[in-house]
């Protein structure tokens, strides 16, 4: 790829320029959901897509989520490449079933004849202060689902590449991007059309003495913790798994093998996350490298409470530091 | 050899934009004391509203939805529903919500992002909280309806939904199972010309809401809901209809959004200044003054003091929704389940112990 | 002051219960070739279905649903269709498939329990398989056709759905979009009557399916299922319509499932024996044959030829059907991704050695 | 309660015994769902009902599964019990909206003014030679959502048992129905109306090498696998799960604490399946018990063949034998 213009971005400019980008190299790029062509999306993230490609491939939908997932089938199967949007997560449930039991399937269903290169895209996750519904984190449903990929960015940089990847990827793919940390920095992304790839974890920082293992608005915490930690001495590795399914175990198991410890902290109730998946992973595949259980640090396993209290839902610095004060100790 | 099947729906208006009859009046226009309570209502909660944009705006409350423009409609709701009623509101029902006794404090609690918001309703206990996700509260009404079909009680059900909200399944098939089951039930479609910046236009290309009832062997009405005479009339009419056991009926209340989708939007960037003045221009609130002034039951002293009223109404709520604490953080677990299992125990005393006794 | 709005829908007819015309019949009547071939599929469909119970019977195939009294509407599918329209069926569109080119020995494998049965479709390659989740396929068939419309090109789609799938949201969410959008595509309502033990009656109280487009702004059109010449004329006219960009339209088809819902099924619990008596009274192939003896397109010994032949087609396919043996278990992961993630590798390994190289 | 006749019954039977049951002593208990009036249900679970009880509470509704969940939240908060039945668990998906954003939550959100006491009913599970959609088993994205119970009998008595529980309890649950076992063996019930506990997995068999920890058609292979291993000497404790969540992790904890070692075992797919989080919380609360890694048996991570290839995809009993010689080698 060429080298592109350099930009100060933030997260939701990077899926912006990203959208930008590929809908301008490839035709069969459309874009459809509910108020995301005149008003550009409710945060923005489809903004000038309509006036640069035209009411033809960047459709606003009627009100019908269901028919957004289904649409977005039909549309693959004639080989556009649609990116849908949802407008928050907690709006997913009625696609659902187009989404397990069509897109997820089509490939396999008819042993390739068809398939669906489709992006489902929906801002996620808690802490801006919204209404019930809109502060959802419930990608372990969709991790759990063959045939799906679901993938979440934790920084414009990332943003960006595996959004590129995503759209570009022949099989659908779950995006989630973390609202909280929509504008919450800006980060110099090139503009030239380069993917990241969809099934490595990122290490984004390097430590020896406890793996953190986190995805999405959490990252931001984590990082927190891992810095107070390294004034008290113990340095953390933190990866971002970024691509929660399927999942680069490899990546995890490496790092965990050098550290012998890990926590793992996201924003969903614990009970059946995706932290439950990598925990058991690693105790069953690095059983005898783990001086300490994987502990997780996670939302508690109720409804997001409305905003008043969803700041003592939300996993804090403190609660990483305690888990690996507490795994370190052992 | 054809055949040809007809169907129609009628719409109705008794009011001109400026408050004039351009008909006979229904016979609830002779209820004085109705209508004075309508308009009172209706200042009422257009006296709220602009209260709550201002909370938001000062960082008090959040995210908010106005209910500019729909005054009349919920205002003909609450007054035509019967306590025993049960509502089934959508999230921009404040004005219906004010005369089904729901306190003005418990909707400042809401949306300022507290359960207990939707806790304490005593006037009306049966009816359900505001629904978020668009529509999902229509299979809610067909089912309240039909446990009163299953008890053979003489009760009907509102039901709320927006013109976005009529296109996803949930409404639809809703309407069908009212239909097949001659539920006591009147869904409200209240079609206000925009779902956040989609307009009515690409959310169906059908003429009319109204006819969505075709659909499901259900009668349909529009009309004017600007027009209190007329909105009102449906809804009595419909309300009587379900709860003799005659079924469910379909009314589009045609308005328009007066103000942004919530305090989140700006709209601006999807309609023109003009379409929103001529939409001002057909404000019911205005025209329903005017029929009262025009009929001697109004004057510029009594809307003064309405307004002062309504004023010192609001501004008590907003002083007792200010000085209430929030919930501790328990109160997350706490009502999950009738009794907390044993699985979420250890979950409860880490925020007990995190905030010291559960406070926050 | 009261408006009315109008709708209507249609219900065309040509032949009676014998085959004999009510009306001056439509131009299409005059090709005889197509009128031939149409008879002829209606026949080999009706051999393949009785095949496909007998196999299911002796434990060659799974559970299987009969296409008995579907085989007129399907046939006229398949003739009305161009090559380069695309199909979206639901499970029980055997005599349009057969048409369309996608092999018996394809249906075969799909109901012996194999997905090969919806891969190798080479006539026919974009068309749709077959979706098990009813109505599903609705919103599929609307994107196919957003397809067309963004690229602009004239090509329809025609997706069939059942009386019970127009209860689903995704039928009424996806004709609602196909009526905002003016999309090319007919969707073609089956009505048995039944949907399982589900009589049509308790599916909706509308009167009519058809109506159930005015609820999207489109047309509707009720047809005699069973009438070669109606539906056919019907589709012929709503599939010029599409590909003309004049947008939508949906075709009730009536008929009645004569058989089982699938072989797992037994509707003697359900319905009574006149019914489904008087319901054979009505059989569309038994019309037809009726008709081109009437106009001395056909006789007794092409009858007897064409049964011979379809016997023999049928046969072969079965044959064919028996002979494959079944993938290797690799395969229900060879197919989820277009490459094998690394994340699934040690899964397949697995496979392969307890399966000796992944033989099943 | 008084003591009640005795019957031998298959699983499907014995939850038609306990809808019975419970129709009779509670008028607020309804029934409603597709083909389960007239028809008795395609497995016939609900035959007798509606010559029983009646059209008004025996409901066969339209063809609409949003409508089915959603229609139960309306009717439980006019205090009626609904039993909904979705004719199979592959066609549940259209109803998760209403159940994950209402049913699971309407306690919660008017903190405690209105609740939705439903029972959800679905056949799951493959191995009944069906076609596509009829053989899921996706368990796990019930149990990760807050407000929801999901309870999966094993047995004629069980389900007879937890049913009853189920419907009684004033809280939604996923009540899970494993198809193929439904008519596999009839076992003695005595119908007295007596409901078992909602929050307590079932000990079928004691031992004191290894803990094996299965729900659902599983459990059928799983006895059978601690059967042949028990002639080389191994004796396995053998846990029915059957309330998934909350999870009742006690018995597990206690069981691996004697026996150090634990194999889970279910059809549903590996990655994020319930088997992950029973992994997980084994792997951080008995750390130290743990003689080996908690190892888990269960169906690819991929999508249920149709008939042909289906045993291929199931786990066997020599699955499970195989996994516990490798974990008692260690
Ligand atoms: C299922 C679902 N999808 C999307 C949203 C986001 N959303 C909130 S309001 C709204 C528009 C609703 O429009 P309409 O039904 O016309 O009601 P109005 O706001 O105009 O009163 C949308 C898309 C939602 N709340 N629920
Ligand atoms: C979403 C969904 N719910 C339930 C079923 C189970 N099911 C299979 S066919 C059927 C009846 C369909 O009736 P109809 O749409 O009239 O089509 P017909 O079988 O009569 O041709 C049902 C309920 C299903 N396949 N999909
Ligand atoms: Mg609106
Ligand atoms: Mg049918």
């Amino acid at each position: 790829m060429s080298k592109g213009e350099l930009r100060d971005v933030t997260l939701v400019e990077a899926v912006n320029m990203a959208l930008h980008w590929e809908m301008q190299h490839d035709e069969n790029v459309v874009v459809l959901g509910e108020d995301i062509a005149t008003n550009g999306g409710v945060f923005r993230a489809t903004v000038g897509l309509k006036e640069k490609f035209g009411f033809k491939r960047v459709m606003d939908t009627p009100l019908a989520e269901t028919l957004i997932a289904g649409t977005s089938v039909g549309m693959a199967t004639q080989g556009l490449k649609p990116v849908a949007e949802f407008q928050f997560m907690g709006f997913i449930y009625a696609g659902i079933e187009q989404i397990v039991s069509h897109a997820a399937r089509m490939r396999n269903r008819t042993r390739g004849r068809l398939h669906c290169p489709i992006v489902y895209r929906a801002p996620f996750g808690g802490g801006i202060h919204a209404p019930e519904h809109h502060s959802e984190s419930t990608e372990a449903l969709f991790a759990h689902i063959p045939g799906l990929r679901v993938v979440i960015p934790s920084s414009p940089q990332r943003a960006y590449g595996l959004l590129l990847a995503a759209i570009r990827n022949p099989d659908p793919v779950i995006f989630l991007e973390p609202k909280r940390i929509y504008r919450a920095v800006t980060q110099s992304v090139e503009n030239n059309g380069e993917a990241l790839p969809l099934d490595t974890c990122f290490t984004l920082r390097e430590g020896d003495d406890v793996t953190l293992i986190t995805w999405g608005a959490s990252v931001t915490e984590t990082l927190q913790a891992a810095d107070k930690l390294s004034h008290q001495g113990v340095t953390c590795e933190v990866i971002d798994v970024a691509t929660i399914s399927p999942l680069d175990r490899e990546t995890l198991l490496c790092s965990v093998a050098k550290t012998g410890r890990a926590v793992i902290v996201h924003e969903a109730c614990r009970n059946g996350g995706v932290g439950a998946e990598i925990a058991a992973s690693i105790a069953e595949s690095a059983f005898l490298d783990l001086q300490a259980p994987v502990v997780r640090v996670t939302g508690y396993d109720t409804v997001m409470p409305y905003y008043r209290n969803e700041a003592a839902y939300l996993p804090q610095v403190e609660d990483i530091v305690e888990a690996v004060e507490q795994v370190i100790a052992l | 050899m054809r055949e040809r099947h007809e169907f129609h729906v009628d719409s109705a208006r008794y009011l001109d934009d400026h408050g004039k009859p351009m008909d006979d009046l229904p016979a609830l226009a002779g209820d004085t004391g109705r209508v004075l309570a309508a308009y009172r209502n209706m200042v009422l909660t257009r006296t709220f509203d602009a209260k709550v944009i201002a909370l938001q705006r000062t960082g008090k409350c959040g995210t908010y939805p106005s209910v500019l423009g729909h005054e009349v409609i919920g205002t003909a709701i609450g007054q035509s529903m019967a306590k025993t009623d049960v509502f089934v509101p959508y999230y921009r029902d404040q004005a219906a919500h004010m005369l089904r006794g729901v306190g003005l404090r418990e909707m400042l609690l809401y949306w300022g992002g507290d359960e207990r918001g939707s806790a304490n309703w005593k006037n009306c206990p049966e009816d359900l909280p505001i629904s978020v996700p668009i529509a999902t509260q229509c299979c809610h009404a067909v089912g309240v309806a039909s446990a009163m079909r299953i008890r053979g009680e003489e009760r009907a059900v509102v039901c709320c939904v927006g013109d976005g909200g009529t296109s996803k399944g949930d409404f639809l098939e809703s309407i069908n199972l009212a239909g097949a089951w001659h539920l006591p039930v009147v869904f409200v479609a209240i079609n206000n010309h925009w779902a956040i910046s989609t307009p009515r236009s690409l959310q169906t290309g059908a003429e009319t809401i109204a006819q969505k009832a075709i659909s499901a062997g259900l009668p349909g009405h529009m009309v004017d809901g600007n027009d209190y005479f007329a909105i009102s009339e449906a809804l009595d009419t419909a309300l009587e209809r379900a709860r003799g056991g005659k079924g469910a009926t379909l009314i589009e209340a045609v308005t328009y959004r007066l103000g942004d989708h919530t305090t989140a939007d700006d709209a601006t960037r999807y309609r023109t200044a003009e379409d929103l003045k001529r939409a001002w221009g057909k404000d019911g609130i205005k025209r329903l003054q005017n029929w009262l002034h025009d009929n001697d039951l109004w004057d510029a002293a009594k809307e003064k003091a309405l307004q002062a009223d309504s004023k010192a109404t609001v501004e008590q709520a907003v002083e007792d929704y200010l000085a209430i604490e929030a919930e501790p953080p328990t109160a997350m677990v706490d009502y999950l389940f009738e009794t907390l299992p044993p699985a979420l125990q250890t979950q409860r005393e880490r925020i007990v112990s995190k905030y010291r006794g559960g406070e926050s």
